[in-house]
C-alpha cells in the first residue's frame, strides 16, 4: 500500500476502473466533461473540481455532460438505472438537491418496494458537501442526513483515499440507489490507496484507532478532526477509539455498541446542523440500545442550528472543530470523576 | 384511416379499448360499494390515447406514466387480473399489494409505473432512452402526463434534455381539459400544448384524443423519428375524462350537462366502432364477441382480486433493498 | 370551550379569522378554490380535502388557484413574504416536497441570515402528512423530520382542534418562515375550539396527560395514540406523562427533561421513518441533558425503515399503534425491576 | 437611439457601467493577489445589459438576481463599499459577512438577491410582482438568470405562473454563450431562448446585449406592459462575459482569442462611449471625469474593505430567525 494518492484521484481511479471493466456504467453530470457545444477544448474541466477529468478522453460518450436540469439529469439517471444501465450522476454540490429531491427520495428509493420488488435501480449519486470553503450557505451544507431519513437510499460518506476508492467500487456494484458524500474538503487530502480494484462492503464501519477510555463516532472530515483531538488527549493520558461509520445508510450499529460496551463514554460528531441529524441518530441508538453500558451522559459535536456563513471568521466558528471534540471528549470523561 | 392498419390490429385495438373501458367503468362501480381502498383515478373516455400510442410500441420499448394509469397499463401489456388485484390492494396483485392503483408497474412488459408524482415520468423516459439509445436496440420511451403536469418543471426539464441529448422519447400530452378541478384553458398559459415543443427544439402536433387514428397516426410519425435517431417528438391528445379526478370529486367545477354531452358525443370507442363497421369488414356481432370477453376477463378479474389475501406480514419489511 | 369543532374546521377558522383581520394574509395553492377557469361552479373544492372551502366566497381574489407548478408557487409565496405580504401557502401533501424543496431551504429558510438580517419572511407552508389513508408510498410520508433538520425554519404538527387553530393563527403571525404540519387523519376529529381568536406560542409543549412512571413525548396524531395507550396502562398501574411538543422546532427542551427528571424513564412515538428523525433527536437530547435521570433505556416507536405500503394489511402494521406504544412503556417500565 | 434619453440618464448609464466594469476588474485583480475567499463570479462585459434593464426601474420595483450578480445589484442602487466589504466577508458588508458575493442583497433598494441556486430567482420574482399587483402601486419584478438557468425547471414554471396569474413581470435571459464551461448553443435545445415566450403566452424578443440601447429599448416596452396590468415579457439579451465562470476558471473551452476578440469588438461601454459621444454633447472629457470618480470609488471601498473587520463571533448565532 506504498502509493499515495489525492481523495479525488481515488474518486477518478474508482470510475476509471469500474468504466473499464463493465459497459453498462455511464457518467453524466454539470461539466463533468466540460467544454461540450463549445470553441474550446472538450475535458476542458472534468467536474467543477477536476474529479472526473481524463474519463471523457478514455471513454467518450460514456460521460455526458448535461444541461442545468437536475431533475431531468437525475431523473434520466434513475430510469437508466431502472432498465439496465449503471449510472453514476454527479450533482454537483448536495446542497442543490433541493430542484431534484423527489426523483431521488419518491422514484429511485421507492421503484422496488412500491413495485413489490420488481424494479432494480443501480443508480450512484455523487455529490459534494460541507463547509470550509467560503462558499457560504447554498454551497456548504451538509444534507446527508436527509437521505439517511429515506429508506430505500444507502448513504456513503467515504473518509480518506482509501475509502473513497474502495467504497464508490462498491457503490457502483451495488443493486440499489446510494448517495455518496464527498466533503470538498478532502479533495485535495493524500493517502495509501492501492492501484487494484477493491470494494469496501456497506454497512462496515472503520475502527480509526482504538482505545478504553471514550468512544468517538465521526463522519467524513470529522474522523481526521476527531483523530487531532485524540492525539491530544493520548497526550493527557485519556484513550479515545475513533469509529467512522463509513456508510450512515446501512449503520454499523454493533461495533458502535461494541466499543461503547468497553468505553461506557460517547461522543458523536457530525458536522451536519445537530436537529434530526446522525449526530442524535447515534446517540440515540446508544440510549436505547446501549444504555447499560453507559457512564456517562452521549455528547454530541455538531454545527449550530444555523445556516453557514460566508466569513471566514465565522465558518471556522460553525465547523466542529478539533478543540469543540477535544472538550467534549474531556467532558463525558470527567464525568462522575 | 382504418385501410392503414389490418383487421387485426383493429380488433386488437377494440379489445384494447373495450378492456381498459370495462376496467374503469368496474373499478367505479366498486370502489363506490366501498370495496376498493385508497385514491382512485380513471381513464375512462380516454382511451383512444392509450391505445392508440401503445399500438406503436414492442415490448421492449417503454412508457412512463401518471396517476390515472390503468389505461396506460392495459394498452400497454400489463396482465388486467394482476392489475385488479393490486388496486384491491391483494397478495396476487401486480405489485403484490404494496404499491396500489398509483403505482403500478411492470418493468418486464416495458411499464416503468404509475406515478403519484405529477411530472415524476418525463425524466425517467429521458433515462430509459437512454439505456435505449446506448444499447443500439433501436428502442424508444414514451411518457403520459396530463395537462396539468404540463406545467410542472420536470416535464420542461426533460422535453430539453431529450433534444439536447437527441434521445429517442416521445412526450404525450393528454389534455383532458382540467388538472383536479382546475381548467387546463386557464392552468396552461399558451392555446395549445403542442405550441411549445418549438421551444425545445422538436416537432409539436395536437390531435383530437378522440379519435384513435389520429393518435395512432402522430405517434407513429413520433416513433419513427425517435427510432431513426432524429430525437424526441410533443404531441397532445385533446380528450375528455368521463368520471371525476378521483373517485369521490363532486365535479361541481363542470357544467350541469358537461359528462352526460361528452359521453354522448365524443365517445372514443363509439367512434372508433362506427369507423371500423363502416370502413372495413369488421361487423357489430365481431364486436359483440370481444365486447363478452372483456366482460368475462374483468368479472374474473374482479372474483379473483376479492377472493384474494393481503399480502402477509413479513413482506412489510421486505423489498426496501436489495441487499441491505 | 363547549363548543366542539372537527379539526378541518378549526383551520379554515384560523384562515378565515386571521384574513379578516389582516389585508396583506393571502391563501395559494392548487385548487384552494377549485374551479377556476372551468365551466362549473367556483370553491367548487376548496382544497383537495375541504379544509379551504368558503374562503374564496368571502376573500375573492386574496385566495388564488395554482398551476401544478410547486417551486413557482412556493417560491412566490417566498417572494411575496420577502415584499411585504404574508401568504399561507399550501403545499397539498408533503409528500411534494421534492420537486419545491429548494424553495424552502435555500431561499425563505436561509435569507434572514444571508443577508444579515435585512430580510423578513413571514410565509407560512401549510401541508399534509401522514399514513392511514391507504394512499400508498408517495401521499403517506411524514417527512417534518427533514423540514425540522433545516435552521431557519419552525416546523409545527397540531394534534387536536385546539391545537390546529391556536397554532395556524400564530404561524400566521409569526414572522419567520413555518411549515404548518396537517394529519390527514386527523381532519375529521373534533374537539373544543374556542370560537374567538387565540394563538398559541411555538416552543411549548402541551402536558396532555399527567404522570409519574413513564414520560411519552409523542407527536401529531401520536399523541391520540398515546392517549389510547395510557388509558390501558393506566388500568395496569403504570401512570404515563404524555407530551406533545406541538412545534418540532423549536423545540420546548425543558417541559420533555422536567418530566423525564420525575419519571426517569421516556418513550418517544414518532410517526416518520426512524433514521435520523425527531425520535431519535428527543432520545439524544435526554441521552445528553438528562442522562442523570434515566433509569431505564429509552424506548423509540416508529414506523419501519420501508416507504409506505399500500395494502390496508400492510399500511396498518407499518404505523406506530397504540399497542406497540403500550409495550414499549411496559419494557421501560419493568427494566431493572 | 441616444436622443430618446436625457444627457442626465446618459451620463448616469455610463456610470453605472463604468461602476461595474472597475468593481469587477479591480476584485478580479485583488481575487488573484488572494485576498478574497470563496466563488466569484464576474459580470464584466454584461454591463449593458443590468444597466439598460434597471435604468426603467424604480427603488420600489424588485429585481432577483443569480450567482453572477454584482452588476445588477450595482445597476439597482445597492452601495457599492458595502458590496466589496461583503464579498471581503467582513463587518461592514451588505449582509454583515454573513452573504458573500452569491448573497448579496438589499431589499430595501429592490434588490431581492443574488442567488446561488441557479433558477432560484425566478420565482421569487413572481412573488414580488405579486406583492406588487395587490398592492396595486404598478410596481413590477425582473429576473435575471443565464443561459444556464433557462433550462432550469423553477424558470419555465415561473413563465407559466406570470402568465396565469398575469403577473408584473420582466424575465431576462442574458445569453452569454455558456453556463460554467458549457455551451448555450447546445445545451439550450431552440435557437433563441425567446423563442420560448410562445409558450408560455407571452412576447419575447432576442436583443443584442452589448448594446445598452437595444436593453433598455425592449426592457421599457416590457415594464410598460407590466405596468398596465398586461402581464410578463420574456427579454433575451445576447452577450459576453470577459472573465471566467469564476475567479479561477482556466477557459480552455473558450477558443484561444476569443476573450480578446470580445474585447475589442464587443465592448459594451466602449460602444456606448462612442455612441453617446458622437450623438450627443457628450465629450470624452465628461467622461474622463467620471471615470476618475468612479475609480476613487471603487479604490476606497476596496481600502476600506481591507481594513475592515470581520464579523463578531456572536453574530454566527444571529438572525437565524426573528424569534425562536
Ligand atoms: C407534484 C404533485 N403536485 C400535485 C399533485 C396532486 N395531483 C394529483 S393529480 C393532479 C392533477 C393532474 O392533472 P393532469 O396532469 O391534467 O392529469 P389528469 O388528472 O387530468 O389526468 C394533482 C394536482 C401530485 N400528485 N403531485
Ligand atoms: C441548481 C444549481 N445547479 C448548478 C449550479 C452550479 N452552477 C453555478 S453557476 C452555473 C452556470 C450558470 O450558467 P448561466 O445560467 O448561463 O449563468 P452564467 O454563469 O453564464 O452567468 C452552474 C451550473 C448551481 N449553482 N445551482
Ligand atoms: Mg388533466
Ligand atoms: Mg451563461
Amino acid at each position: 500500500m506504498a502509493r499515495k494518492i489525492l481523495y479525488q484521484d481515488a474518486i477518478n481511479e474508482a470510475l476509471d476502473q469500474e468504466m473499464a471493466r463493465d459497459d453498462s456504467i455511464i457518467v453524466m453530470g454539470e461539466d463533468v466533461v466540460g467544454g461540450t457545444g463549445a470553441n474550446g477544448e472538450m475535458d476542458a474541466w472534468g467536474g467543477v473540481l477536476g474529479v472526473t477529468k481524463g474519463l471523457y478522453g478514455k471513454y467518450g460518450d460514456r460521460i455526458m455532460d448535461s444541461p442545468i436540469s437536475e431533475s431531468a439529469l437525475v431523473g434520466a439517471a434513475v430510469g437508466a438505472a431502472a432498465t439496465g444501465m449503471r449510472p453514476v450522476c454527479e450533482l454537483m454540490f448536495i446542497d442543490f438537491m433541493g430542484v431534484c429531491f423527489d426523483q431521488i427520495y419518491n422514484q429511485a428509493a421507492k421503484f422496488r418496494y412500491m413495485f413489490g420488488g420488481k424494479a432494480k435501480t443501480p443508480v450512484v449519486i455523487r455529490t459534494m458537501y460541507g463547509a470550509g470553503f467560503r462558499a457560504a450557505a447554498q454551497h456548504s451544507q451538509c444534507l446527508y442526513n436527509i437521505f439517511t431519513h429515506v429508506p430505500g437510499l444507502k448513504v456513503v460518506m467515504p473518509s480518506s483515499p482509501y475509502d473513497a476508492k474502495g467504497l464508490l467500487i462498491q457503490a457502483i456494484r451495488d443493486d440499489d440507489p446510494v448517495i455518496f458524500c464527498e466533503h470538498k474538503a478532502l479533495y485535495a487530502t493524500e493517502g495509501d490507496v492501492p492501484e487494484e480494484s477493491y470494494a469496501i462492503p456497506f454497512g462496515e464501519a472503520n475502527i480509526v484507532r482504538e482505545g478504553d477510555d471514550v468512544t468517538i463516532v465521526a463522519l467524513g472530515r470529522m474522523v481526521r478532526f476527531a483523530a487531532k483531538a485524540a492525539d491530544t488527549l493520548a497526550a493527557d493520558g485519556i484513550d479515545c477509539e475513533i469509529i467512522d461509520p463509513r456508510t450512515t445508510s446501512p449503520l454499523d450499529e454493533d461495533t458502535i455498541l461494541e466499543s461503547v460496551e468497553n468505553t461506557g463514554r460517547l461522543v458523536v460528531v457530525d458536522e451536519a446542523n445537530p436537529r434530526c441529524s446522525m449526530a442524535t441518530d447515534i446517540a440515540s441508538l446508544v440510549a436505547q440500545k446501549g444504555f447499560g453500558y453507559l457512564q456517562a451522559p452521549i455528547e454530541m459535536v455538531t454545527a449550530p442550528h444555523t445556516p453557514v456563513p460566508f466569513s471566514g471568521a465565522l465558518e471556522d466558528l460553525y465547523i466542529p472543530s478539533p478543540e469543540k471534540i477535544e472538550s467534549a471528549v474531556r467532558k463525558t470523561a470527567d464525568y462522575g470523576n | 384511416m382504418a385501410a392503414s392498419l389490418s383487421v387485426e390490429d383493429l380488433l386488437d385495438a377494440y379489445r384494447t379499448m373495450k378492456t381498459i373501458r370495462e376496467f374503469e367503468e368496474r373499478v367505479h362501480v366498486e370502489f363506490a360499494k366501498g370495496g376498493i381502498p385508497g385514491f382512485v383515478h380513471l381513464y375512462a373516455g380516454e382511451e383512444a390515447s392509450a391505445t392508440g400510442v401503445c399500438m406503436n410500441l414492442t415490448e421492449d420499448d417503454y412508457i412512463a406514466s401518471n396517476h390515472r394509469g390503468h389505461g396506460h397499463c392495459i394498452a400497454k401489456g400489463v396482465e388486467v387480473s394482476g392489475m385488479m388485484a393490486e388496486i384491491y390492494g391483494k397478495g396476487s396483485g401486480t405489485c403484490h399489494g404494496k404499491g396500489g392503483s398509483m403505482h403500478i408497474a411492470d418493468l418486464d412488459v416495458g411499464m416503468m409505473g404509475a406515478n403519484g408524482i405529477v411530472g415524476g415520468g418525463p425524466p425517467l423516459v429521458c433515462g430509459a432512452a437512454l439505456s435505449a439509445k446506448l444499447q443500439g436496440k433501436g428502442g424508444v420511451a414514451l411518457a403520459f402526463f396530463g395537462d396539468g403536469a404540463s406545467n410542472q418543471g420536470t416535464t420542461f426539464e426533460s422535453m430539453n434534455l431529450a433534444t439536447v441529448w437527441k434521445l429517442p422519447v416521445v412526450f404525450i400530452a393528454e389534455n383532458n381539459g382540467y388538472a383536479e378541478a382546475t381548467a387546463s384553458s386557464w392552468s396552461v398559459s399558451c392555446k395549445d400544448i403542442s405550441t411549445r415543443a418549438e421551444g425545445f427544439g422538436m416537432p409539436g402536433v395536437t390531435v383530437d384524443g378522440h379519435d384513435f387514428f389520429a393518435v395512432h397516426e402522430a405517434t407513429k410519425t413520433a416513433v419513427e423519428r425517435a427510432r431513426a435517431g432524429e430525437g424526441p417528438s410533443l404531441i397532445e391528445c385533446k380528450l375528455d375524462r368521463f368520471f371525476g379526478h378521483f373517485e369521490g370529486d363532486n365535479q361541481k367545477y363542470r357544467a350541469p350537462n358537461e359528462v352526460k354531452t361528452i359521453r354522448e358525443e365524443k365517445d372514443c370507442i363509439k367512434r372508433f366502432s362506427a369507423t371500423i363497421t363502416a370502413d372495413t369488414d369488421i361487423t357489430p356481432d365481431d364486436l359483440a364477441v370481444i365486447d363478452g370477453e372483456v366482460q368475462a376477463l374483468i368479472d374474473s378479474a374482479v372474483a379473483k382480486a376479492v377472493a384474494d389475501t393481503e399480502p402477509g406480514p413479513e413482506t412489510l419489511l421486505t423489498d426496501v433493498y436489495i441487499k441491505y
